[in-house]
């Protein structure tokens, strides 16, 4: 099949399905067909739509599990108009705990509390499960063989990922020695112009702080 | 607990512990009476000992790196006396913190040893955790901002044209059936497999071919059950089949005096 | 709203509605909107955006109740097969219950629920009669008055058996797990021609193969 005739086939594939399509599923739809394409055919137009797509209302995405026709997310506001729904909010435990899973997986339940200093409750591991953004992988082989959870191309797929090396790149660790240990010691109070920056300059700014902290400290001592 | 609300310069994106008239508070105000509900609400929005601790020292803008052990611990112990009075359900694992903000504090007035280093720094462990959890507290944040289905991501909806579409029977091949025989077989090691020899099978089938001719409240005719063009292994089948129902109750045989027809007839 | 502007956000709106939309309603949809656009402006777009998806995968129709997003009718073929759905599978439950059913019986649901040693769910004793395999044959005569199952001649149809006699017979199956492993070898030397198989295919395969293996052995033997 020319490229040219395959295309608008997958595009009118893309937006029947219910759910994104792969490569190989894509293939297999043309089974039997005298001109069947090759999967690299396949990937040609889908690269070619992707980009056709681009700025447009709706756009083609790759996800977890495969191609997907969406809304561009750039027009929600109108599309949330539309539906007069509210979207579903998490609550900070949900998404903390979900974070960790996602972060750190393989990992225990035990693992999430000793991090979270709190203990997680059931119907939080429940929710993600019943969600499917959650499944365990396998057993710990430590006393009480607790499951090791990890995350499903399901919840990649929801926050409209591709791989898990989409999320966002957790922030760095400080060490204590940066500081100097008897400044350390007292209890220092800043002073109280620094007060002002809001919490958001300081929060993005905490991946890259790290050094402007040391100079600062310089200054001081 | 009174300079707990005399910090003016909390920072402005703070969690708003209410909503007055649309406007979010973060500070609260001192001369204003605070409903105990709100107040609850604030206090419960905390996410356990390792979030309150975060919430204090960023409230004046500290470095984690760097807690002043004395002033947190202080402000961390107003904040658990608050939760006792309201009666909140307080958590072991805040009071646990609670203890160990207090060991810290002892530690941290003995006199450190010449040359030590950070390993032996009492905040060490505190400061670990608090960075870990901040990281993932941070990181959740993050994960809450991408944009998602139901939220920013929408599915197009098209409309189909009609299709013929059928759903296909389930398939079953003989060997599946066998298969699950055997699994079932093995399972249950009181079922000996020469119960399923082919002799026992014929009766079997015979005692289902039996039956099915049977009405319940019908009689039929013994006789009836046996066919001469089967020659003599099929007569004996049927025989015995007949004798195996009437051993496990499922049928009656009814004779009203010697030598007349004998009936059966399906038990109840 | 500037028309280049407005473009995407209403093919955002016609592509996620559920319906279709009308001027007046996507009007009413940028209603607080600063630049709010009037109902010519959208109307204009909407008649670009009809003719922009001509020929395409997907197109934008004006229908009598609006305008809506439609898959183009050329490529019903292919979307077809998309919801063609793969014959389903029975469970193990169901084709241990049927095996149950066809090597003792008359049988009733407590002795099958006996052998299996958990119970047999109505749902499967309901399915096997649906597809007329399975029958009542009667009742056994003991509390409660349990009906007693068997197989049907559609049954026997079914797996190609003149009588149940036909049936195999575990020492048969003895045979076949001496032979499997080969078979098994041999499944694997499939031609690949169409380098198709997708997973699917490939399990389907494998039944298959199994069934004719029997005949093989009724042969060999």
């Amino acid at each position: 099949m020319e490229l040219e005739k395959l295309k608008p086939v997958i595009e009118a594939l893309l937006c029947s399905a219910d759910s994104p399509l792969t490569v190989n599923h894509l293939y297999d739809l043309f089974t039997g067909d005298l001109d069947q394409p090759g999967k690299d055919d396949i990937r040609k137009v889908l690269h070619e739509l992707v980009e056709e797509y681009q700025g447009k209302g709706i756009e083609i995405k790759q996800v977890a599990s495969g191609y997907r026709l969406q809304v561009n997310p750039a027009y929600s506001t109108w599309i949330t108009r539309l539906f007069q729904q509210k979207p579903p909010r998490y609550s900070r435990a949900l998404l903390e705990t979900l974070a960790l899973i996602a972060y750190r997986q393989p990992v225990t339940r035990g693992e999430i509390e000793a991090i979270r200093g709190v203990s997680v409750s059931s119907n939080i591991i429940k929710t993600l499960q019943e969600r499917e953004w959650v499944r365990t992988l396998g057993h710990k082989d430590v006393p009480g063989r607790p499951s090791l959870y990890g995350t499903t191309n399901e919840f990649l797929d929801y926050f409209n990922l591709q791989s898990l090396n989409e999320l966002p790149t957790l922030s760095e660790l400080k060490d204590l020695d940066q500081y100097h240990p008897e400044l350390a010691l007292n209890d220092l109070i800043l002073p109280e112009e620094d007060g002002v920056e809001s919490h958001d300059e300081e929060e993005n700014d905490s991946e890259t702080s790290v050094g402007e902290s040391i100079e600062q400290e310089d200054v001081v001592s | 607990m009174a300079d707990l609300f005399q910090d003016n310069h909390t920072n402005q994106s703070e969690m708003p512990f209410a909503l007055v008239e649309g406007e979010p508070l973060t500070i609260i105000p001192q001369d204003l009476y605070i409903p105990p509900d709100a107040l609850q609400v604030f206090l419960e929005a905390f996410e356990g000992p390792l979030d309150l601790l975060l919430y204090l020292i960023k409230r004046q803008n500290l470095d984690i790196l760097n807690i002043p052990v004395a002033t947190i611990t202080k402000q961390y112990m107003e904040y658990i006396h608050l939760m006792e009075k309201m009666q909140l359900e307080l958590a072991a694992e805040y009071l646990v913190m609670a203890s160990m903000l207090a060991e810290i504090k002892s530690r941290m007035l003995l006199p450190r040893p010449e040359g030590a280093d950070d390993e032996d720094d009492p905040r060490a462990e505190l400061i670990r955790r608090l960075q870990e959890y901040e990281q993932y507290r941070k990181a959740a944040e993050d994960m809450d901002a991408l944009p998602r289905e139901e939220r920013e991501i929408f599915f197009t909806q098209a409309e189909l044209p009609d299709l013929e579409t059928e759903i296909p029977e389930v398939e079953v091949s003989i060997n599946d059936l066998l298969m699950a025989f055997r699994d079932v077989v093995n399972r249950a090691e009181q079922f000996a497999s020469h119960h399923i020899e082919r002799e026992t099978l014929s009766v079997r089938e015979r005692m289902s071919i039996v039956l099915s001719k049977l009405k319940s409240d019908d009689y039929t005719e013994f006789k009836e059950f046996f066919n001469v063009e089967e020659g003599r292994m099929g007569v004996v089948v049927s025989f015995l089949a007949i004798l195996e129902l009437v051993k496990e109750s499922m049928i009656d045989l009814v004779q009203n005096e010697a030598f007349a027809p004998i009936y059966v007839k399906a038990r109840g």
